[in-house]
């Protein structure tokens, strides 16, 4: 997997972009896990990036907050944020972002809305719970059941991310579809002999 | 300078903006006061000298640190909403301006919440597209037009909400020469009153009244030509 | 490298520790708070140790008392949340021991330069590059983020006027979409511009 | 149109561009045939006449369909790292140009992989800046320049890795006017053989050479003059 400086200046702008996501603020409730709409940005990421690329923007946006940068939302940053009770969600970001990509990208040529919605349901929201929810248990001193129960909180805004990821993928699709790095496996399987009529 | 009919009058009374920037306060206008009614308004100036600032007071889209903004009587302050339904707002830059992926969708964007049906969003925006040159080109991406054609669009967008006064601020600073001039002569023909700032002088000796801006103060506002005169005499070719 | 981080200026002997070592010892001293279970002598002593190290960092006890207020939602949801179901000595050795934990990384944050952290990342993945990692473009992306972030917030404030002027009401699509398409559009300019610049 | 000392001739021998759009084939460059060795030359022609196509096969960024491009010798499709040691490029947006966080970073950044000690970047970088005009702002983060420093800083950049040709693409359209100004004369003076595409014509005019382009052939190139006479004559004025 060699990178091209697309693939660099893509990880580079979409991690900026996640944190801009972050910069309307995120709505505390409660006060230990914010809902903020940086997931959105890591469905996005992985939904038009594709796996890797969509990981690794995560990862970016994740090693500059924890050297002290206030990319996240609310302006937060620092190594102390992956010792608190949201790191496990954040780390879910990264594999969450992957999923959502292999499941869009998969051996699709263009992205289809029913690959989206499964994919920002299952990477975007369950990944990330998957990983979050024991994290935040052990950091706060939960069981895992009261953990699963106080994140409830987050389902209604991040089905509203996932839905609001079909939409925003297919407009992106039709305005910009260079974004999505198709075209470069078109032209992969452009080169080999045609076998199948398409 | 006089109100003719169909003309909202332009009201500004003492209003000075100012920006707390890192170190020091900017000044971006300073106590300007203007009555104006006329049909086409130039506004020109050197960078920096608030013709930007001036412009976006008659959207809202600033609002003043003192004094009274009015356009056809509603308070810039008070009536934003209101305000924005009467003012269109054409920036420098279409790509800023473009909000949707496609051509006609960006148009359709400009009628939403107004209770009109599909069909009728569907008809409206067909009429705008075909009267700036742009039928053809409806499902076509926005972003694949040429810059001359987005201006068009974006200009068509702000024409489809049916403004009574359109600001424009630098329409045709990113366009070529023909571009420019086709830009131009559209805003010059429009028959909506309009604000336009420019850098293009034969497009500002063009308007009915135009208003020379220099470091935040209104210096002059009347006939277009001996405002760009005083303008080349006494900005321009100062150090 | 830049004005954004949290840094705050000393020459103090944990500003002028290299910033792995510091993480080696966050990562340590992380483990030997939160693994035995809370009692008075590893909490006292932890808690004792934070204090001097704040003072001995310059910092002093202001800033102590600024990181604690920093994270004083998180504190009482750790406090109240749990009461319901807990003894009240188990909830605030909980408690304390989260507090403590984060009071030593945010030291970490104020002693250490975002970029001295940046160039550890960077070094820290030299020994990988027979797995075919390359530090330096990992160098490069980071700067290349830090560097986007206020175009694609200027980007973002563009927009936000276009579409306030085209009336009022705000519509997530309207304004994402082109967010998107835009920032894109910029990291293909910027993907143009490093190879005009001679990078490959 | 002779080659004076020290400037690389710039060759194109019927070069064509194409890009395979949606639904058919955009011809960016047809047949494009020229030899120069110009000091200073200025590039003209509307909105997507195939300026910029023309300026990125210069520097390797596009490659050419057909034909074959070669600068001071050096074919562009085969010689690339060494044509980008060679030929500077200025964007038209110093936003995307500009990769690194700080002032005085972006300029070290030209200079890095040559094997440099920490010392000698620095100095050079101190150099280039204060030739800049940038010499204060060294530790500023980019985006707190202004529109005109930040072209600055860019061409600043370009020119701290020792081109020998800088190209440039409409390097002041998003500048106003007085910035324009001081940019355009900044490229003039510069001891570098230069190519500037521009849509100032004044720019143009104060080149050795123009070459106009118009729906992506190279319609006539000489003397500017006579050459921005014909573009506003054939095809500015043409429907
Ligand atoms: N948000 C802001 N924060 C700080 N200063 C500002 C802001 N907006 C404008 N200014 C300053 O206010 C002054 C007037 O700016 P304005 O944009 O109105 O000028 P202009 O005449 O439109 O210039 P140009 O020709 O460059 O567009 C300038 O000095 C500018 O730097
Ligand atoms: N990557 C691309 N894919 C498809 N078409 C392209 C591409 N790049 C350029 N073109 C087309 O090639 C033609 C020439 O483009 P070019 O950018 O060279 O024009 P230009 O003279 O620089 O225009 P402008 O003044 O608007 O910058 C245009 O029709 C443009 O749409
Ligand atoms: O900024 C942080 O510290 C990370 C916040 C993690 C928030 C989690 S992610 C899943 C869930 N959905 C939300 O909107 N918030 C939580
Ligand atoms: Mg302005
Ligand atoms: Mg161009």
């Amino acid at each position: 997997m060699k990178t091209t400086l697309n693939d660099i200046t893509r990880i580079a702008v979409f991690a900026a972009l996640i944190a801009v996501l972050g910069i309307p603020g995120a709505i505390s409730v409660g006060g230990a896990v914010p809902i903020t709409l940086q997931t959105l940005g890591v469905m996005l990421a992985g939904a038009i990036l594709g796996w890797w690329r969509g990981a690794a923007s995560v990862i970016v946006l994740l090693v500059l907050a924890a050297a002290g940068l206030p990319l996240l939302s609310g302006g937060r940053g620092g190594i102390g944020v992956f010792f608190g009770p949201t790191a496990g969600y954040m780390l879910g970001w990264i594999v969450g972002a992957a999923v959502v990509g292999a499941i869009v990208h998969a051996g699709a040529r263009r992205p289809v809305w029913w690959r989206v919605a499964l994919g920002s349901v299952v990477g975007g929201i369950l990944v990330v719970y998957a990983v979050g929810i024991p994290v935040m248990a052990a950091v706060l001193g939960l069981s895992i059941p009261d953990a699963i129960a106080a994140n409830y909180v987050f389902l209604p805004g991040d089905a509203i991310k996932a839905a609001l990821t079909v939409a925003l993928t297919l407009a992106v699709w039709k305005a910009y579809p260079r974004a999505f790095g198709f075209e470069r496996r078109l032209l992969a399987v452009k080169k080999q002999p045609a076998t199948v009529a398409p | 300078m006089n109100a003719a009919a169909g003309e909202s009058v332009i009201e500004l009374d003492h209003v000075s903006v100012r920006h707390a920037a890192a170190d020091r306060e900017v000044v971006a206008l300073d106590d300007v006061s203007l009555v104006t009614a006329a049909r086409k308004i130039a506004v020109i100036g050197l960078n920096g000298s608030g013709k930007s600032t001036f412009a976006r007071l008659l959207n809202g889209l600033r609002t003043p640190t003192s004094g009274r903004v009015t356009v056809g009587g509603l308070d810039a302050a008070k009536d934003v909403r209101a305000l924005r339904r009467r003012v269109g707002f054409v920036f420098t830059n279409p790509d800023a301006q473009i909000v949707m992926p496609t051509v006609a969708e960006d148009v359709a964007f400009s009628l939403r919440g107004r209770g009109l049906s599909r069909a009728e969003i569907a008809e409206r925006v067909g009429l705008v597209l075909a009267e700036n040159g742009l039928a053809d080109r409806a499902d076509v991406p926005a972003h694949d037009l040429s810059g001359g054609q987005k201006q068009l669009l974006a200009i068509a967008s702000v024409l489809a909400a049916g403004p009574s006064l359109v600001v424009a601020d630098e329409p045709t600073t990113l366009l070529d020469a023909r571009n420019a001039r086709r830009i131009g002569d559209l805003l010059l023909g429009l028959p909506q009153q309009s604000v336009i700032v420019t850098h293009d002088l034969r497009l500002a000796a063009a308007c009915d009244e135009a208003l020379l801006f220099d470091r935040g103060r209104l210096v002059t506002a009347g006939e277009p030509a001996p405002v760009v005169d005083r303008y080349l005499a006494e900005v321009v070719a100062a150090p | 490298m830049t004005t954004l981080g949290q840094y705050r200026a000393g020459s103090s002997i944990l500003h002028r520790l290299p910033a792995g070592a510091k993480l080696l010892g966050l990562v340590l001293l992380a483990v030997v708070i939160t693994v035995p279970a809370p009692a008075a002598w590893n909490l006292g002593g932890a808690a004792v140790l934070v204090i001097a190290l704040y003072l001995v960092a310059g910092l002093g006890l202001g800033e102590l008392w600024r990181q604690v207020l920093a994270i004083r939602l998180l504190i009482v949801f750790v406090v109240a949340v749990p009461l319901l179901f807990m003894p009240i000595p188990t909830v605030l050795g909980n408690a304390a021991r989260m507090v403590l934990v984060l009071l030593l990384a945010a030291l970490v944050t104020l002693t250490t330069r975002t970029s001295a952290m940046l160039d550890t990342v960077q070094r820290a993945l030299v020994p990988f590059r027979r797995l075919g990692v390359n530090p330096d473009r990992i160098g490069l992306v980071l700067a290349l983020t830090i560097r986007a972030v206020p175009v694609i917030t200027g980007l973002a404030e563009q927009l936000r006027d276009a579409q306030r002027a085209r009336g009022g009401r705000l519509s997530v699509r309207a304004y994402v979409v082109p967010l998107l398409v835009q920032s894109l559009r910029h990291a293909d300019d910027t993907a143009d511009a490093l190879a005009a610049r001679g990078v490959e």
